[in-house]
């Protein structure tokens, strides 16, 4: 339709980018499966044989029960933990299912699955199990869809030994992780942030796989770090743009892997910056940004200009109120204000 | 129980065990639900109204006739799909639609937004976002009545597609071996989302699961308040009675979307589900309370007219309130 | 499958359908389980082994001859009272033994224990820690078999409390609606802890809930190797044939508590509980099967001794067993 | 039976000290429930009737249903997500249910109804829902539990926003703690080490209550400051005496409520001492260890006089071998080892 040509980059909506990885892999893997609640829509409607209804509820996966059929394209009655342990029990023996938990927050339906028996199982089996599953799910406040349906959950199971876990910021971050997460013999959980699926970039059409575990220095610079998850790296950007203003110059890290994070990058970037600040959505106890505060603030001890600063969402579920729920998410301004020492210090260093 | 609890095909009405008061009362909120939910669905795709909307619209024979029959200390629990059991339990219009609204004034301050909708002090313990997630609830709710003898019972509603979650095994086991007050009334309108319900449920229906626990069970014609009223008014009754609990399967459908914006191109276009789509509890009700002498067309002209009016009022009230304070972002966590 | 299915008594033996090298096996596999566990019982007490300890003794007449009629490919899924599941795959006595014992040698080089045991390498994929844990990973396995049509089928163990999660009616409902080859099998001990099934049910009988996935289902003698094996067997055939999952209750008995250090007060001294739980499934087996001929006394004879010293060896095996070295300690945590 | 005087504290186990909270609290007010499996057992026994048959799988429940019935102490079927859901919709219609979750590890089974519902219903419904509700649990390893029985999740649940997260250390905290918990109008988790329950200790017969959100500085000192959370405090005391053989004077602080923890006893210390050192049970990642970790190092950055270090198990499963097992928890040698340069430091300060 667009481009053709191999290595060439289109442009693609952030669902379409997965749309496409999945497709793709779904053709050379047999034993890939989707399991979830309408990611076809519409199964027994005789009017829809072999048609969709809906493609996902947010239309990520719209086509594919079109090629792969409903053997692999399977439509689950809303039984996430029934679903979610019959991919654990599938992965065991062999297939490589794909669940997709539409809504983070509906974790505490199908938590066992995950922190029961899946990240355990090769462990208590002394090795001799393998788990390849990757969860799909969605994250983030910015929809209006309050407390229930907003949450960024990504640090809980990142706190759970066995489980890896991505969090994509861009079509292309997003296509290239997911397809490396569907070549993983372990438990990936892949959270996309539900406001970036009309989100634009380039991608390559043909596969491509990036490192999971690897966070991604998108600016470098050389004042200060700033270190995103998710969505939080455009919010890192317009920090950065705004501080440029100042003379500053900020080194912009996109985690990509929220578990295993790539500390040996933050590492490199401290040791050269001295200062860094986290963005990360969630709610900030026992954080994803303050585990990685706490890490770094420990091995770069002498290398720290100033205190490590982590900015969140406050200690409090997602407003439905539009007014309040922009209040919620970290926003370039709240950056600014929360790390006005450090960035004051700086900036005062630059003009002297 | 009457026999229409265990049978296969919809009771239907024998005699009109509806008080005239009731019916009008029951015909006023019916016209509520139907005129705030095509007022929402309006505002919503001007835009005014952000976030997820799931409109109960076309099955409001199921939640008013049924809480027709409860006190304010009874307790309900809802689903996503909450504004019509806010309604019936006597929720401010002018509270709901500022809530849906996102303002300080709405009845959780803005806060809960439409899956949120609730009203403690009114029984109505919250729409609830999470499929399946009000049943155990419920027999929380339910055991409490038990515990502190206060007579009230509990009303769990819950749609077809939240049959098949877990919590609904564990919620009719406790509520059975407990005996508590309280009754499942089952909102089946054939889908959960885009996957119809004979897919998605191993049994033909959800009524017949109840004897798995060990409780009575019915199906009815979720179109007909007459219907609705009776059977689940005897599971009502019974719960009263200290008797237990029970499972009623209220057949009905949507009249709109899953939510606003769907498609709904798994709807059928014809044959029995088209012709059930197109049954209207509303008008179907008027005509039947009208010729039984519940109340007449003059009343029910007036009924209309201002239910109309509440609606009307309940915009401008949602529409003229103030947004929330930034410092309510951080209020109301802890007690 | 024959009427027993939905019979509200527990079958009986009609015929015997039990090949006589099957026999044996069965006899000796019997024996393994209730060796294994005495001496497990022994060591436990002795303070040779730590942790919880759920003996299967008393039971062995339900795992043994359905997995008796699997291959290696065939799964099943099994419980935190997993030794005679595992016994009955066919898993070593001398890896498992070690494996209780916490040795490097063990069938998950020590770090799993009694209630982790698994080699999935013969279809046993774990004992499982989690209450109704295993009924989804056994609903995923099936899963596995149709879409790779490898003509395999998996057998999943739980017990009467486990019927009570949430797992059990999403379980069930999938392996219905997708015609999965799975089969369930309840065995149901009377109890779950020191809690009567009868207590915690609504439903009297587990096997009576089927009809709400609407699938076969069957209540069996769990004490009787051949009604078990028969019944079972049926509903493996089924499976195999892609007709299906199905439910069957075994009623059986725990010999011994719910854990090594129950003093098992809950336990009915006289009357019908009783009776039942003196009933030894293994000699009424093997009376049985000399009287049918299926092995004789000599055999029975040699094979208990040779189960005797398979056990002995397995316990010579762990206790000589080096203990896991530290770095296995993070190691195993991913592939 | 032991000492009846009002004030006078005896030696009550720390199993004994719970039961005696729900005990006293029960009677005064009875709105208050227990629910769980087998916390009477052997329900419908006839020789038993009246009587329990085990007062909790560990015992910490004994007893009660003789005293308040079986519609006070109500053994439930094996069905944590519909029991715990209805402790959340006993709480919000006006009881205080304290469901019992027999070991944290089962959180996985209902996890919805404090994730989901109770952590948010107050805030979802704008101040209009009160949740009296008190959670106890059980965690820790160190049982040859292995993996499905042994974990440490409280780090888990005090990431949640409306959910206050409590961790007693010995029957004195554990009652006092309790008989708060059973006052509060909000949700608590009140999470026992399953090690502890024989452990002996002090107690006063009559009620008291500590305060929820406040640490106790167990012993003072002026060069070092160890945190602890449950258990750990016997290793931090430990390691305190340890060094004091080289002069070092420890305070070692004992958090007790892990959500919200107590920020200001934390600061003061550290400004005191410049040095701290946090004992966790729990994995490392996003713990509550990290995250007090990340705060202190950035609130007293201009007070530290070494990095923090956070004490923790390993990124692992627990693991059954008992040799292994020993290896996973925290020990006084792995915090001299894990903290070797920072206690070098102090010591080589003294000698000097
Ligand atoms: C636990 C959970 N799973 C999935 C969803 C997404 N979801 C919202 S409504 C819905 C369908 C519910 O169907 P049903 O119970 O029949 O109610 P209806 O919408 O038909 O009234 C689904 C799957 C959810 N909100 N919560
Ligand atoms: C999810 C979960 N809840 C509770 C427990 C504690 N527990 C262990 S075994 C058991 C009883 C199980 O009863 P049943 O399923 O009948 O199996 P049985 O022990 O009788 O073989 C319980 C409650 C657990 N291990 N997992
Ligand atoms: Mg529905
Ligand atoms: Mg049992």
């Amino acid at each position: 339709m667009i481009d053709e040509g191999i290595g060439m980059a289109r442009t693609l909506s952030f669902s379409k980018a997965i749309n496409e990885a999945l497709a793709q892999a779904m053709r050379e893997d047999e034993t890939i499966i989707l399991l979830g609640e309408d990611l076809a829509g519409g199964h027994g409607v005789a009017h829809l044989e072999g048609k969709g209804a809906w493609g996902g509820v947010m239309g990520v996966t719209k086509g594919l029960v079109e090629e792969f059929g409903e053997e692999r394209v399977i439509d689950t009655p809303i039984s996430e933990m029934g679903y979610m342990g019959a991919a654990v029990g599938a992965a065991a023996t062999g297939m490589h299912p794909v669940p997709e938990l539409m809504f983070n927050d509906f974790l505490g339906f199908c938590l066992d699955p995950l922190l029961g028996q899946g990240s355990k199982m090769r462990y208590m089996f002394g090795g001799k199990a393998s788990l390849p599953l990757t969860v799909r799910t969605t994250h983030g406040a910015g929809a209006s869809a309050a407390a229930q349906h907003s949450g960024t959950y990504y640090g809980m199971l990142a706190a759970i030994p066995g489980i890896k876990v991505v969090v994509p910021s861009t079509p292309y971050t997003a296509k290239g992780l997911l397809l490396a997460a569907l070549k993983e013999p372990n438990i990936v959980v892949f959270s996309e942030d539900k406001t970036l699926y009309s989100s634009k970039g380039e991608v390559p059409e043909e596969q491509y796989t990036l490192e999971i575990g690897k966070a991604e220095v998108v600016q470098e610079g050389a004042d200060l770090t700033i270190v995103t998850i998710g969505k939080m790296l455009f919010v890192g950007l317009e920090v950065a743009e705004q501080l440029k203003a100042s003379g500053i110059s900020t080194e912009v890290i996109d985690l990509l892997t929220v578990s295993p994070w790539d500390r040996e990058t933050l590492e490199a970037s401290i040791q050269k910056t001295g200062r860094m600040i986290i963005i990360d959505e969630a709610n900030p106890h026992n954080s994803v940004g303050r585990d990685i505060a706490a890490v770094i603030s420990d091995v770069a001890f002498d290398y720290l200009d100033a205190p490590i600063k982590v900015v969140s969402a406050p200690d409090t579920p997602v407003p439905f109120a539009s007014n309040l729920e922009k209040l919620y998410i970290p926003s370039a301004q709240r950056v600014l204000s929360e790390a006005d020492e450090l960035i004051f210090d700086l900036r005062s260093a630059k003009e002297a | 129980m009457t026999s229409a609890m265990t049978d296969n095909v919809p009771a239907t009405a024998t005699g009109c065990a509806i008080p005239p008061e009731s019916a009008k009362r029951i015909y006023a909120r019916m016209n509520d639900i139907r005129n705030f939910e095509n007022k929402v669905r309006e505002c919503f795709a001007k835009g005014e109204i952000p976030g997820f909307v799931h409109l109960y619209a076309g099955e409001e024979a199921v939640a008013v006739p049924i809480c027709e029959q409860l006190t304010d200390s009874d307790q309900i629990t809802s689903t996503h799909r909450g504004h019509g059991h806010c309604v019936a339990k006597g929720c401010e219009l002018n509270g709901m639609m500022a809530e849906i609204y996102g303002r300080a004034t709405g009845l959780c301050k803005g806060k809960g937004g439409s899956m949120h909708i609730a009203d403690v002090s009114k029984g109505m313990l919250g729409a609830n976002g999470m499929v399946g997630g009000g049943l155990p609830l419920a027999v929380g709710a339910a055991l409490r009545n038990r515990n502190l003898k206060t007579g009230d019972i509990t009303v769990c509603f819950f749609g077809d597609g939240a049959a098949n979650e877990g919590t609904f095994h564990e919620s009719l086991n406790l509520a059975s071996i407990w005996k508590l007050p309280v009754v499942f009334v089952c909102e089946n309108n054939g889908f959960g989302e885009a996957t119809p319900q004979r897919y998605a449920s191993a049994s033909p229906t959800i009524a017949e699961r109840a004897s798995a626990y060990n409780m009575p069970g019915a199906q009815v014609d979720g179109k007909s308040v007459v219907d609705v009223y009776t059977t689940v008014g005897e599971a009502i009754e019974r719960a009263r009675n200290g008797e237990g609990p029970s499972l009623i399967e209220c057949h009905t459908y949507r009249m709109y979307g899953h939510f606003e914006g769907d498609e709904q191109t798994y709807k059928a276009k014809e044959g029995d589900e088209k012709a059930f789509a197109d049954k209207d509890c509303i008008p179907l009700f008027k005509e039947y309370a009208v010729k039984h002498g519940l109340f007449s067309q003059h009343d029910a002209d007036e009924i209309e007219e201002a239910s109309i009016e509440r609606v009307e009022e309940a915009l401008r009230f949602a529409q003229e309130s103030p947004l929330p304070s930034a410092d309510s972002l951080f209020e109301d966590v802890f007690s």
